[in-house]
């Protein structure tokens, strides 16, 4: 059953290629099947290859599907290899089911568009990029998905090609993303030189015993992926695509900049979380960068009015949290918000993805309100999507950040439980906000058209993604044990051995003749303070029902108030202006970079071609020199003989 | 009283000498007997030029020196002679129907062509300074006559003038030098100088070298090197144009050849005394003949410019001293001369009665309205700058490697660079004849002797080119 | 008994005033006149050497040169003399059709 | 003697045309086009043939051409060499495709390229330095007709400084060729201009080796073109008509680098090793250089022109990590460049032949007219920006791995390159295809026709074959490429070695490496 994992990636991907070269002569409706086909089969054959890992014998972690030598060079040699594994599976589950889903709505969404068929030629081709990016058993291989589904989602913002906003949006979206995969590249090479091999089984079993705890080597690699992953998944200081990939069909915002592709990241430092165990500083970068790309995100949700806008921070933001997770070591907390994370925000965005198709493509939450009565089933899946994200008991959000929230101060530090806290605090705030603003309310769209309910096919995916989002959570609860199936489940991935770290730095460091630091980022055991948890749950849903209470007072009790309040107020129009990052980053690089350049050019032409053409006329000049003196005259041509007769008398006396 | 010891005279070794003097006085009484139609003259020539070549195999064990030395047959020698036999069988090839074009109807041209070749064969194969003498101004006399022989045109009346005048002058300087130089050796006869100066019996230095210099003068004029080279264009432009590229090629071997003899054989051992001055004319020669032609507008006169250059790099064959610098020069020539009457002889074809058509503009668009002349013209122009796989790339190559063998480095890189900047005006007609549009109409003159000429030449540049390998036998 | 030295001198003066004259001079037969002082300067020094070597080359030489020096006025001569016709002067300067 | 006739059809072919009077033009094209196919399938039967598991020269043959000198008519090919012999070939074709609808004077056109051809396949199958010379130098004169006769309106400079530029070079590299000839005469007693033999027997004191190299290196980093010897290119391939500037591309620029890998290194492998920093700081300015100078073009063909700047930096610095990945990296990089950028090159003419314009500015909102072309644009400019799963990323990917064993900070600039060339190339992308058509000209746009998706189709195939299964190409070049290396092994010239008979221990201990390989490979 292992066998047919080769199958994955490569159905989504013909799919791709049929609507591509097909599609106009098949007709929408054979697109759609074969559009939706694909991804669904990859899901199921996901099933049965999970189905086939779980009858491995015990005690067998990892299964490796080799196709053939990729990069046969000496002795540097890159399969084409699958690894399926426990968090390979996981990722391949969400990103085929949601995938799905998502396709099945897209149909609906996409239908009026003329070039249909293009769009699913860019979506499938995503989907199997993304699930070679899961997939992969190598470091190139991944590099493969990950500048693949870049390059997809490069084609998906820049749709509505004929928009100036979206093809800028969609350039953006892409060199700053190269941008990381530079850094990335970087990483891999380092790897490379270290461990003379980028196979992830090679890596990272020699990893313990090649890197030395807290080295320079282990962190510069470190560091290197996770700029990549930044650049991947938005995170400060590369989060700046993001918001602008919005210019994108909303389906292709929900599969790919929320659920799926933006998550890589957060994948593939839940991958290396071997490498990174074993530099102590590049985990609490990862950690502080997670909290405040957290909290700066949301802080920037707070003022939007652009609905999908409002989505696109809060996605950053969540993102943030999974990265916290991480930083802080808690890769199962880490994947476990990933997942449920995939859910709720799939679910808000196609949520919006319909209000906006039925509010005749108004994406202005102030031209909204009252639209729960027109959406009644948008507006309760949205609700409980709303509520997971905000983190309310017992939907999935709750349960995964309330965990990573818990990590964070235990294995962490206050100040990360700070920002996490302010984060949820803000969260909450802000998507009831949307929330407020969208459905209640007296309406401030003009009454003279109706908005409408979309068909089935999109009302059936948001009643599918609000329900995962509901009980998603149900995958790791915490405080009892045994119950949490997810850490289990991925305990083999994330199990670090110490043990051998430890020996292996401490008698090099000794070698060396460095004093040996304490491990106390390896050693310390997660502890299980039932009553502390239990606490802190409290707490967390305290923090998110006051953001939701902030929001009800400031826009269903007095709408007047944010004005009243904040109006003019310096802070809100930073926050309103995205604190202007783009303005500076597009001043100071971009503007200098291209006028620059220009100089470049002009010197090119002037200088060192002028060199060159500078010795052509330099001769002409001469040539010209010279002519006069044959001036025709016998006396002349007599008087130079004996000049050089003369010259050359001297020369040779 | 003491009486001079009468030399056996060595006929076999005079053979090439006798016959084609004995031809050209044949020529002379033929043409009181002719009509107007010189024709019949121009054959016979070329069968004496023929006959002379091949009867200086003469010898079967080679080298052999006669006349107490003054008088040698060695392969240089016969190699030169051949050179000149197919330079001036194809000048005269040109002549027939050009005179007839421009109205020469002087049955002496073709004899005085003979005369000429007579002291082309005694230059290159004299190893006495009087000998040497008596060649060059052989070849120069005929020379005199030959620029000025349209005597109705005032433009060949000045060449000739301006030639003679120089000439003289110069052969003045040359005589000075070989005066000295036998006073300060006491022999006349370049082996016994070169043993003298061996072992140092030189009477006094300074008449010596003053010799050397004079005599580097009056040969660098003959060969038009810079700065003895101002007649040339002047003479090449006004000259009739079978005539110059007759004076480009021949003459200026033959006088190399007697350079080559009398400086790197016979003065070798002063060498580091001229070495240094030699090579500055060599280098001066290739700049300003480079920098001369980029300017012209005149086809002749671009084409004498470039010749001044080509006595460049030839004279760095002579400052290489060595074996393989006298067969390169030989070979060179052998090359320069097929490239050089091609190139002549499409000058020749494109013109026609009552105008020359030698202004470069007007070969615009030539590529497509006579695709063969072009290309031939291409191919020449080409081989002249040297590139393969045509005969002067191989010239070319001979002569650097002869300068670098003995190490001289820079001379060659200097050279090297030249040719680039010679690439540039010779690229210059190949844009005119290929990417301009046409401005005049073409009225060429095809007449089959003009045609052979470019026929032989472009073989013969080719064969060079590719397959070189049995003439650098024979050459060395 | 008079040294080489004279002779030598006595020449290079002659052959040094040939050169001047073909340089400062400008008609046409006066400059060859210079020439042919040149030339004889040239036999000077050679008979010279010649009887302070005592051998016979020099004398030989020098014979020869004025062999040559005859054929080259007679040429020279008559190069003017055609010239004349197209262009009655003889004034070196009025001929430059032909320059640069 | 097959490997002649292959390299020498082209000419004959030329030759042959010269017969057909030249008012039939459709004659002549489809002549031209025939020879060129049956020469293109004749080198892949070479392919066919070749042995990977040596570095032998293969289909080798030897004449003596002019024996007075030693100079022999030497021909052979091997790894390295191979699938540049196979490209010229391919691209010929293509190029004659190319140019079907050529105006004036199309016998003399087609004559040119077959000839062309000849010359640029000699250049890669020549193994004496005379030989070599003579090609190298013959090549020039038909492109420097191709550039001048058909090309744009500045096209008599630019042909000229092509010509004039490239000579500088190779003339100084003359000298040094024949200045090795006694070098080796010297050593060996034997007068020969055999590049095997001269490889073998050539022993120079590092210095010598210094100032041999810079010769050669002039001649080639001229060709490739280099840092700062670049200028001739933008000029020649803005001017050129786009077959040439396909050929330019494809094949002329890899003559550059194929210099450095058949010369540069194993004559002068210390030096080479002492050079390697000056090499890859000038490979490192010119990527990011021509990186930026390609950002503010205004002409799509100038852009094209300095981003080939940029690539072939890519080329040297893999050269010039004088290991395996570096080596095949480059060898791989030499075809990917030839593909996309021939590609490019093609495409624009597409545009260029239906606008008469190539500036970007003129353009816009294209692809709602030409939906094709914006497909196969798209691709060849992601496979040009180095796309994973696309030809170009492998090539770079091996370079920097490569020059990363090497020196950190030179494969860290040289992927500065990597970023630089997504900012280019989609600026470029997006101001041409997207957006709204300012010009009402592009209305008129029409979509490629037959004769252009023929062409376009190998290239997008090959595209993704390199990009997803390389080994083919890899394998190839396996065996010539760790010969190479063993050869520019520092451990060859450590202090003390210099001077002695090292070359030839130099290739001992290389033949000992590859037999036991060989063995392996039997086993």
């Amino acid at each position: 059953m292992l066998q047919l994992a080769w199958l994955i990636p490569l159905i989504p991907i013909l799919g791709s290629i049929v609507c591509g070269l097909y599609g106009l002569k098949l007709g929408k409706d054979k697109v759609a099947k074969i559009a939706c086909g694909g991804p669904i089969l990859s899901f199921l054959l996901t099933l049965i290859v999970l189905l086939g890992f779980l009858l491995l014998p015990e005690g067998v972690h990892v299964w490796e599907q080799v196709l053939f030598n990729w990069i046969p060079v000496a002795d540097f040699v890159v399969q084409w290899g699958y690894q399926i594994d426990p968090l390979s599976l996981v990722m391949m589950l969400v990103v085929s089911g949601v995938g799905s889903v998502i396709h099945v709505y897209a149909v609906g969404y996409m239908y009026e568009e003329y070039s249909f068929y293009r769009f699913f030629c860019y979506f499938n081709l995503f989907l199997g990029a993304m699930l070679i990016l899961v997939m992969g058993n190598n470091f190139l291989l991944m590099f493969i998905g990950w500048e693949g589904v870049g390059c997809c989602s490069y084609f998906l913002i820049g749709y509505y090609y004929d928009k100036k906003s979206a093809c800028d949006a969609g350039t953006k979206a892409f060199v700053v993303n190269r941008v990381g995969d530079f850094a990335f590249i970087l990483g891999v090479l380092f790897i490379f030189n270290q461990f003379g091999s980028i196979d992830y089984t090679t890596v990272f079993s020699a990893a313990p015993t090649t890197l030395v705890y807290g080295s320079e080597t282990a962190t510069l690699i470190c560091i290197f992926l996770f700029i990549g992953a930044t650049g991947k998944s938005a995170q400060i200081p590369l989060y700046t695509w993001l918001p602008d990939a919005m210019e994108g069909p909303t389906p292709v915002s929900a599969l790919i900049h929320a659920a799926t592709m933006v998550t890589a990241g957060v994948y593939m430092v839940a991958r290396c979380n071997v490498l990174f165990a074993l530099s102590p500083l590049s985990m609490n970068i990862v950690a502080f960068v997670g909290g405040g790309t957290a909290v700066f995100a949301a802080t920037i949700g707070m003022a939007q009015n652009d609905i999908k806008r409002v989505l696109a921070y809060s996605t950053v933001s969540q993102i943030g949290y999974m990265f916290l997770a991480c930083g802080v070591g808690a890769y199962t907390a880490a994947i476990f918000h990933l997942i449920t994370h995939a859910f709720f925000k799939a679910c808000l965005f196609l949520g919006s993805g319909s209000v906006i198709h039925g509010m005749h493509h108004e994406q202005d939450m102030r031209k909204y309100g009252g639209l729960k009565d027109h959406f009644p089933i948008t507006h309760i899946t949205f609700l409980v999507s709303t509520l997971a994200i905000a983190g309310i008991f017992p939907l999935s959000g709750f349960f995964s950040k309330d965990e990573i929230l818990f990590h964070a101060l235990m294995d962490g530090n206050i100040i990360l439980w700070g920002m996490g806290a302010t984060g949820a605090f803000l969260t909450a705030f802000y998507m009831f906000r949307l929330v407020f603003m969208t459905f209640y309310g007296e309406a401030k769209y003009d009454l003279s058209f109706h908005p409408h309910e979309p068909s089935k096919i999109m009302t059936t995916p948001l009643v599918i993604l609000a329900g995962l989002a509901f009980f998603g959570g149900l995958l790791g609860i915490p405080i009892i044990h045994g119950w949490h199936v997810l850490h289990d489940w991925l305990e083999p991935v994330f199990h670090v051995d110490s043990q051998t770290i430890i020996d292996y730095s401490t008698q090099h460091m000794i070698a060396a003749g460095h004093h040996v630091p304490t491990f106390e980022a390896l050693t310390h055991e997660p502890s299980h303070n039932v009553p502390l948890e239990i606490s802190l749950m409290g707490v967390s849903l305290l923090i998110a029902i006051g953001g939701i209470t902030a929001a009800y007072f400031f826009y269903i009790k007095f709408p007047k108030l944010p004005d009243t309040v904040m109006g003019g107020q310096w802070g809100l129009e930073l926050v309103k202006n995205k604190y202007e990052v783009d303005e500076h980053i597009d001043e100071y690089i971009v503007q200098p970079t291209v006028e620059g350049s220009f100089y470049l050019w002009k010197g090119d032409a002037k200088v060192v071609d002028g060199a060159v053409n500078g010795a052509a006329a330099v001769i002409n000049w001469f040539s010209k020199l010279a002519r006069p003196y044959q001036s025709g005259f016998v006396r002349n041509y007599a008087l130079f003989m004996v000049v050089g007769f003369l010259a050359i008398l001297i020369m040779v006396y | 009283m003491n009486m001079i010891p009468a030399p056996e005279i060595d006929f076999v070794s005079l053979a090439p000498v006798l016959v084609l003097s004995v031809f050209a006085m044949g020529v002379l009484v033929l043409d009181l007997f002719i009509g107007k139609n010189k024709t019949i003259l121009a054959y016979i020539s070329i069968i004496g030029l023929f006959i002379s070549a091949m009867s200086s195999f003469g010898h079967a064990d080679l080298p052999v020196s006669s006349f107490n030395g003054a008088y040698v047959v060695d392969n240089v020698s016969i190699f030169f002679t051949f050179v000149f036999a197919i330079s001036s069988a194809l000048a005269i090839l040109l002549s027939i129907n050009y005179n007839e074009r421009v109205g020469i109807k002087i049955g002496e041209y073709y004899a005085l062509i003979l005369f000429c070749t007579v002291g082309m064969i005694v230059l290159c194969s004299s190893t006495d300074m009087i000998m040497i003498f008596l060649g060059i101004e052989i070849v120069s006399i005929s020379l005199y006559i030959l620029a000025g022989i349209r005597r109705t045109d005032q433009r060949s009346n000045e060449a000739a003038l301006k030639y003679f005048l120089l000439g003289a002058f110069a052969s003045g300087f040359l005589l000075y030098g070989m005066a000295l130089v036998y006073g300060a050796t006491g022999s006349t006869k370049l082996a016994e100088i070169s043993s003298t100066l061996v072992a140092g019996g030189v009477k006094s230095q300074a008449i010596l070298l003053g010799g050397v210099v004079l005599l580097m003068i009056g040969f660098g004029f003959k060969i038009a090197s810079v700065p003895f080279h101002m007649w040339a264009p002047d003479v090449y432009q006004g000259a009739p144009t079978p005539v110059t590229a007759f004076m480009a090629v021949g003459p200026k071997a033959a006088v190399l050849a007697a350079f080559f003899r009398v400086f790197a054989d016979g003065l070798h051992d002063v060498a580091a005394s001229w070495e240094t001055a030699l090579m500055a004319v060599a280098v001066l020669s290739m700049f300003v003949g480079n920098l001369g032609a980029i300017m012209q507008t005149n086809i002749k006169r671009l084409l004498a410019y470039s010749s001044v250059s080509h006595a460049g790099y030839l004279l760095v064959a002579i400052i290489a001293k060595n074996s393989l610098g006298a067969s390169s020069l030989g070979f060179y020539m052998l090359a320069y001369a097929f490239t050089t009457f091609g190139a002549f002889a499409i000058v020749i074809i494109l013109g026609r009665k009552g105008d020359e058509n030698l202004e470069i503009e007007n070969y615009s668009g030539l590529g497509y309205k006579h695709p063969l002349l072009a290309l031939s013209m291409a191919i020449f122009l080409l081989s002249l700058g040297g590139l393969p796989p045509f005969a002067g790339f191989v010239g070319k190559f001979y002569v650097f490697s002869a300068a670098l063998k003995e190490g001289y480095v820079m001379l060659v890189v200097i050279a090297v660079l030249n040719s680039v900047v010679s690439f540039y005006y010779y690229l210059k007609v190949i844009v005119y004849m290929y990417m301009t549009e046409q401005k005049v109409e073409f009225q060429p003159t095809f007449s089959p002797y003009a045609l052979l000429v470019v026929a032989i030449a472009v073989l013969g540049t080719i064969q060079l080119g590719i397959f070189p390998g049995p003439v650098i036998a024979l050459a060395q | 008994m008079v040294e080489l030295e004279y002779y030598l001198i006595l020449s290079g003066i002659l052959f040094s005033i040939g050169v001047l004259g073909v340089l400062v001079r400008r008609n046409a037969i006066v400059v060859f006149m210079c020439v042919e002082i040149m030339l004889n300067a040239v036999n000077i020094s050679l008979i010279a050497f010649d009887r302070y070597n005592n051998q016979h080359d020099g004398q030989v030489f020098s014979f020869m040169v004025m062999c040559v020096a005859a054929a080259e006025v007679s040429v020279g001569l008559a190069i003017v003399i055609s010239m004349y016709r197209n262009k009655p002067t003889i004034n070196l300067d009025e001929f430059n059709l032909m320059k640069w | 003697m097959f490997l002649t006739f292959v390299t020498f059809l082209p000419l004959l072919g030329a030759f042959a045309l010269a017969f057909i009077p030249k008012e039939n033009e459709g004659t002549i094209k489809q002549a031209a086009l025939g020879v060129a196919l049956v020469d293109f399938v004749l080198s892949l039967g070479l392919w066919m043939g070749f042995d990977n598991s040596t570095h032998a020269m293969q289909f080798e043959f030897s004449t003596s051409w002019i024996g007075a000198w030693g100079v022999n008519y030497h021909v052979g090919i091997d790894g390295i060499s191979l699938l540049l012999y196979v490209m010229t070939t391919f691209l010929t074709a293509f190029s004659i495709l190319v140019s079907w609808n050529v105006k004036k004077h199309v016998k003399e056109y087609m004559m040119a390229m077959l000839a062309l051809g000849t010359g640029m396949l000699g250049v890669f199958i020549a193994l004496d330095l005379f030989l070599f010379y003579v090609f190298w130098e013959f090549q020039l004169v038909p492109m420097y007709i191709i550039i001048g006769v058909w090309g744009g309106p500045r096209r008599i400079y630019a042909a000229v400084k092509f010509f004039l530029y490239t000579a500088v070079g190779s003339l100084l590299m003359l000298v040094a060729i024949i200045w090795i000839y006694f070098v080796v005469e010297d050593a060996t007693g034997v007068f020969t201009t055999d590049l095997i033999f001269i490889t073998k027997h050539l022993d120079v004191d590092l210095g010598t080796q210094k100032w041999l190299w810079m010769a050669f290196f002039l001649a080639f980093a001229i060709k490739v073109p280099m840092f700062p010897f670049h200028t001739w290119l933008p000029d020649a391939h803005v001017e050129a008509p786009t077959a040439g500037s396909v050929i330019l591309a494809g094949v002329l620029l890899k003559m550059g680098t194929y210099g450095f890998l058949r010369f540069n290194l194993p004559l002068f492998p210390h030096a080479s090793y002492e050079f390697i920093p000056f090499i890859a700081t000038l490979s490192v300015i010119g990527i990011v250089y021509g990186a930026l100078v390609a950002m503010v073009q205004e002409d799509l063909k100038k852009l094209v022109a300095y981003s080939s700047v940029s690539h072939l930096g890519f080329v040297m610095l893999g050269i010039f990590a004088l290991n395996e990945y570096g080596l095949q990296g480059a060898l791989l990089q030499n075809l990917n460049h030839g593909i996309s950028t021939g590609a490019l090159f093609f495409l624009v003419g597409v545009i260029y032949d239906r606008r008469h314009t190539r500036l970007i500015k003129e353009f816009g909102g294209v692809t709602n007219y030409m939906p094709k072309f914006a497909i196969c644009f798209m691709i060849v400019t992601l496979s040009s920006i180095g796309l994973p799963g696309m030809n170009g990323f492998i090539g770079e990917f091996l370079i920097l791995l490569g020059m990363f064993q090497v020196n950190k900070m030179y494969a860290a600039g040289a992927a500065l390159g990597v970023i630089l060339a997504a900012c280019y190339m989609l600026w470029m992308f997006q101001r041409v295809m997207f957006m709204q058509s300012n010009n009402p000209e592009n209305e008129k746009l029409t979509d490629l026709d037959l004769r252009e998706k023929i062409l376009i189709a190998p290239m997008i195939v090959l595209i993704f074959w390199i990009g997803l299964y390389p080994k083919p190409f890899l394998k190839t070049f396996d065996a010539s490429v760790s010969h190479l290396v063993t050869i520019v092994s520092p451990d060859n010239f450590r202090p003390g070695k210099i001077g002695g008979s090292h070359a030839s221990t130099k290739i001992d201990k290389a033949l000992k490496k590859i037999e036991k390989q060989t063995h392996k490979k039997s086993h």
